[in-house]
């Protein structure tokens, strides 16, 4: 599956600054020329370019029909881009929000994630679903939603969640070039985060669902993705001064879940924490410290800890920053980690 | 400075943004339902159409009853009969070309079959081997859609990718009158009419929603004035009625594939027997009220004008009977077939390619058949 | 036998089952939106009503100036304006008594102040401080609504609620023209209807969805034209000419209370800024049609007709104005101070008791903070 | 919380055998019949009586505005109840099948989940949603699935699901007199299923949330709930001929959840298998056994395993019973609990 997006090398690449919008932007761009079946779907994505502006140009260079804005009905547009797909597109559907999801949400469980299943392997779902996601800009409420876990839950989706710029573009790619639905998760607050990237000269794709160490070390591993990759990173430069050498791992994504590389990790290290924004009860951390529990017994030196957003509706913007997880909440995980070797159960009972 | 002395021109109607783009008068459907059968305008009717329709009918509703047999068999899981309403399903069909889809819902596998589709493949669903039992793309069917009213808007992406496509494509859909009430209805035909997809809406108004009746399912004047509200026509048609729905479909199907856009089609019809063999309509209607329509069959009603225009004589009809029940004994006993099964095939079409999760799954599933198999082998 | 020799009548029309129950005729709005303001109709207008819709709108049109302006300051998060829409705003209100509720969407806050609100409390969810700033049950305004179209069944639920309890209350619910493509609109209204709820829909047709322009929402003659496909009258209005939404909506309540179901109504009005201070409106439409708009002012169209009449002079528009100057400059100050917070809110208003979970997140919070406190002081 | 639900104490209680449709049915009636402000409102729950039959009766004894057959719309069905809510009803909202809960997800997730907490404490929702779930009754495509993981991993609401004839009166009453909105999880193929219970006398009425060890072992312990838990009784009982004294913990739903309890049991046998039918991957038992590795590290002797559906669409009928964790796979993962006290890391590599 691995595509190769640019083929022919320029003679010189200048890699100036890019935002992961832009990054988006060019990808759906470069995934509509190459592919006259890839339409672009979804509330004020046409004219005004998304509200995140991701789609800006496209209905431009590409007209109203391969970028559409749509009359306001998630449920009809995600169907619609059922129907497209039968017919042999690959819609890319934009939901304008995490919260702005839902209510396409029977379309999604009972339709895209089971037609391929459900006839048989006769009509595959070629669909993306970009959903911006989570918090930490500000919104009010219903505008912050980490709503992966039920994604994850769902057989039949792909669960995807860039958290650099390059990764943005190669993911984005890789999931509209992919046969199975998507659901590509994009981290709101990353959306203007930038790095030196070419649009001429765009990494090559990898496939989806293989994780990456952003970091090597040895005292533990951070496993995360998404928006909360960049604090994991922070967290992790912040432990050197406590003398622990932390790996981060992003797994770009949960759906398929790259447990070869995690499990690698955690052998080695010894420990683990999971970082991500949504609740933890029921969250996607539960999935992969059960995971690690079960084919890592041995080598775990400690429980595998979680940080994650507390289990609560997403708080009022003047209140987010207590409930997203940061570095001091990573740092005190970490701490929490039995680093003594006569450890024993103490109060917390474990 | 009050706003009144703000510099610019006085208004006093609202500028034009507002305006309709449509007259509503065309769009409003009359106000009794349209027929053929029975009135002068049979007359017209091409003879051969009528021995087709007759024929399928017949066929229709001798499926309908091999079907609800097949249930008590236990070769069935459940049966949603559409006896009572074979005019709409065959109509649906027949005004179809074969380049065109149709999107039926679980009650309408007699419409897949009159369209073509081999009768056991269409009732495979139902009898629990597996999902969708026939090839949705070639035969152009959708799979046959439980969630109420979600097929809709998949008829429209798909009829909107033909046009899109430069395809002359017809997408039909099929409904309840009880799927009229959830959002997906209203979402795919406000879709369809924005983007004049070329789409026929057809609502089976059969009166019932299982137990729930029409007037608790809507207080409209009829479910074709819904029409108006997204800016399309609406026709109200008798539903057993063959000829006049094979009309209005028709010209709804021709008006969709010139580029007209979509149209909502109620066929006014009834549910002559339970929701589905597990249910027990004696619970929530009266005899009096089925036996009323049993008056108003639609066999009855076309074998009546057929014969008093001389088109049906005991030949036809014979002919029509034994047709039907060749069918019929042949889906029996190939219902009697039990079908083989590979359980591995759970994991065959989850994604095109498996992840690591679903191989060591079904890596246990086979481990645990083979064990099973050895024990079998052992206790021989 | 053939099904024609079975016993029973025959029925040559579908028996009375789907037969109309009510008249389509009287549901359709008008072909042109209702206005009273510079039509002879106007002459009949309480002097009263119009000082005071005068009044309000002029305290509308500096509170929505005075919440834009704060956005520019930092102390709304973000603000979408009703500039433009003021009268269906106060209208919306102003019908309606004590005892009814109110359910506005996230672009209704002045209809919530015009019914008496605390202007801080209706902008605390756009502050950012908590998310419904006011006691919804006391004030009988419901949380202001983000998720389109969530709120109508919200209001269709609380309506029938109280007429089954035997109160007398209506529920006034208010959407965008965007909001009626939703699911959930559709639902509301046939709900509605079917219950004969005492509620009044207001669809505020202000010809955007964010970029979206009400030809690519819709291909309906008019939103007002849904109506009929609930059975319930739709009535079209000049949203701009307060009178006029007035007159409608109280109507619209009069019926609603008197035991005569829901309407919906659409006001043909037009949003004059950028739908919200983070949007760009020119990347969508031209300052031509702003300002074509901008000479269908609801206040223009008001006071012209006022001062015509003899009702506006000098005196009473200035006091207006001062009155509209003292409420922003209260809320200007008052939205200067910094709320007080208290992050343990967090956990809370999750369950009415907390779980074990809950308990443990809500300790690790406070330690968490008082670390952080505890650090403080120490670099302090 | 707890109500005792019949204080009068009759001379002689006959106790019959009954289904646990219904219990579910009298527990209905008796709340209705308790306080007036309990409605119950759905698709064919009325003149029908549901298509389980569960609400039969409640219609003819409490009239049609108590028990009312709605439109067919589920959004419109819970987005009218949060209306009822608000203004001071119970509602009791019947889903017809757990699929078909999921065109109401937006109102469930953005409103009758938040709405306590987005008003500050002002408007609760003492909302009951009944959800017929599970499989094992040879439904067709759509009617079998558990979707628990959608409903536990969002904040605000409650999730309960009964496993016996008592519970599933007990559990309901403690439901409708709940102030907070409750999923409460009917297990289909429980339906049917028959106890010695008499509603002259039904059980007192527990607080939702706590769990309850259905039978005492020392061996290890099988975590479950719902349909699952009749499989996990036989399959312990099955174990006592291979040596294995099993516990069986039926949890009685997932939110609130009794830790308390699980990490008792856990702690003391040293052994845990969770078993459910929803799919594995991000479902339930991944936030239980990483609950139990964090919180019973050092007291456990083997990872903790689950038993649970494939990671799939619900299958066709015929091929149900291979989807479903019945006895023998149970017993499986019994046996791979590292019995040995040699036990080393094999090629599973854990
Ligand atoms: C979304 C959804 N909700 C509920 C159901 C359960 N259900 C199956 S058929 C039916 C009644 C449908 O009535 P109608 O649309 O009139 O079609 P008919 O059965 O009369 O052909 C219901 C409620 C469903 N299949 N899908
Ligand atoms: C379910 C849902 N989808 C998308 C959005 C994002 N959104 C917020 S406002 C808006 C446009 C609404 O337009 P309209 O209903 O006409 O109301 P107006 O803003 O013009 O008052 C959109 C798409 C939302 N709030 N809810
Ligand atoms: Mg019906
Ligand atoms: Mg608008």
């Amino acid at each position: 599956m691995t595509t190769a997006a640019a083929t022919a090398e320029p003679a010189a690449v200048t890699r100036r600054p890019a935002t992961m919008a832009q990054a988006l932007g060019r990808a759906l761009r470069d995934a509509m020329a190459a592919d006259p079946d890839v339409h672009v779907l979804g509330e004020d994505v046409g004219t005004l370019g998304g509200v995140f502006r991701v789609t800006d140009g496209l209905a431009k260079e590409f007209g109203d029909d391969r970028c559409t804005d749509t009359p306001l009905a998630e449920a009809g547009i995600l169907g619609a881009a059922v129907g497209m797909a039968m017919y042999g597109l690959r819609p890319v559907v934009e939901m304008q929000f995490d919260a702005f999801a839902y209510p396409a949400f029977e379309q999604l469980l009972s339709h895209v994630a089971k037609m391929r299943n459900r006839t048989g392997g006769a009509m595959p779902m070629p669909i993306t679903i970009r959903v911006p996601y989570g918090g930490g800009i500000g919104g009010v409420e219903h505008h912050s939603d980490s709503s992966e876990a039920y994604y994850m839950a769902t057989p039949g989706l792909h669960v995807v969640a860039p958290a650099t710029v390059a990764d943005a573009y190669g993911l984005l790619r890789a999931s509209i070039a992919s046969d199975d639905p998507v659901v590509f998760l994009e981290p709101k607050r990353l959306y203007w985060s930038k790095a030196d990237w070419s649009p001429e000269r765009p990494e090559a794709v990898e496939p989806i669902g293989r994780a990456v160490v952003r970091r090597t070390g040895r005292s533990a591993t951070l496993i995360t993705y998404g928006p909360s990759l960049p604090v994991c990173l922070e967290a992790a430069e912040a432990a050197r001064a406590e003398g622990w050498d932390l790996e981060v791992l992003d797994l770009r994504g949960l759906v398929p879940f790259d447990e070869e590389t995690v499990f690698a990790s955690v052998r080695r290290t010894g420990r683990a924490v999971v970082v991500h924004e949504s609740s933890g009860f029921g969250g996607p951390g539960g999935e992969i410290a059960a995971r690690i529990g079960e084919r890592c017994f041995h080598h775990l030196e400690a429980p595998v800890l979680r940080v994650t957003g507390f289990d609560i509706p997403y708080p009022a913007p003047m209140l987010e920053q207590h409930h997203l997880p940061g570095v001091d909440r990573i740092l005190d995980a970490v701490a929490r980690l039995q680093w003594e070797a006569d450890w024993t159960p103490g109060k917390a009972g474990n | 400075m009050t706003v009144l002395e703000q510099p610019g021109s006085y208004h006093p109607v609202p500028p034009p943004a507002w305006r309709p783009r449509v007259d509503p008068a065309p769009l409003l459907p009359d106000a009794e339902p349209h027929r053929v059968l029975g009135t002068p305008a049979a007359a017209a009717a091409d003879p051969d159409l009528l021995r087709r329709l007759h024929a399928q009918l017949v066929l229709g509703r001798r499926y309908n009853a091999q079907a609800t047999a097949l249930t008590k068999q236990g070769r069935l899981a459940v049966y949603p009969s559409s006896t009572g309403q074979e005019a709409c399903e065959i109509a649906a069909a027949a005004v179809l070309e074969e380049r065109d889809w149709l999107f039926p819902s679980y009650r309408d596998t007699l419409a897949a079959v009159a369209r073509g589709l081999d009768p056991v493949e269409a009732l495979t669903l139902l009898r629990g081997d597996r999902h969708t039992g026939y090839d949705a793309r070639k035969h152009r069917i959708a799979p046959l859609c439980t969630p109420l009213a979600t097929q809709l808007p998949h008829a429209v992406g798909l009829a909107h990718a033909a046009r899109l496509k430069g395809d002359d494509v017809v997408a039909l859909a099929m409904v309840g009158d009880g799927g009229t009430s959830e959002g997906d209805f209203h979402e795919a035909l406000n879709f369809a009419a924005v983007w004049q997809a070329p789409v026929v809406f057809l609502v089976q108004n059969n009166g019932f929603a299982i137990s729930v009746p029409l007037a608790k399912q809507t207080a409209a004047p009829s479910l074709a004035h819904k029409a108006v509200g997204y800016g399309m026509p609406g026709r109200l048609v008798d539903g057993n009625d063959a000829v006049a729905v094979h009309e209005v479909l028709g010209e709804a199907v021709r008006r969709a594939r010139s580029g007209g856009g979509p149209t909502l089609v109620e066929a006014v019809t009834y549910r002559m027997e339970a929701h589905t063999n597990a249910d027990d309509a004696t619970r929530y209607r009266e005899d009096d009220e089925v036996e009323e329509w049993r008056g108003h069959d639609p066999i009855a009603l076309l074998e009546r004008e057929m014969r008093s225009a001389g088109l049906l004589d005991d030949d036809t009809s014979r002919s029509a009977q034994e047709a039907a029940e060749a069918m019929a004994s042949d889906l029996r006993e190939r219902m009697n077939e039990d079908p083989v099964l590979d359980p591995m095939d759970l994991f065959a079409h989850v994604y095109a390619e498996r992840t690591v999760q679903l191989r060591d799954q079904a890596e246990q599933l086979r481990a645990e058949l083979e064990a099973a198999a050895e024990a079998g082998e052992e206790n021989r």
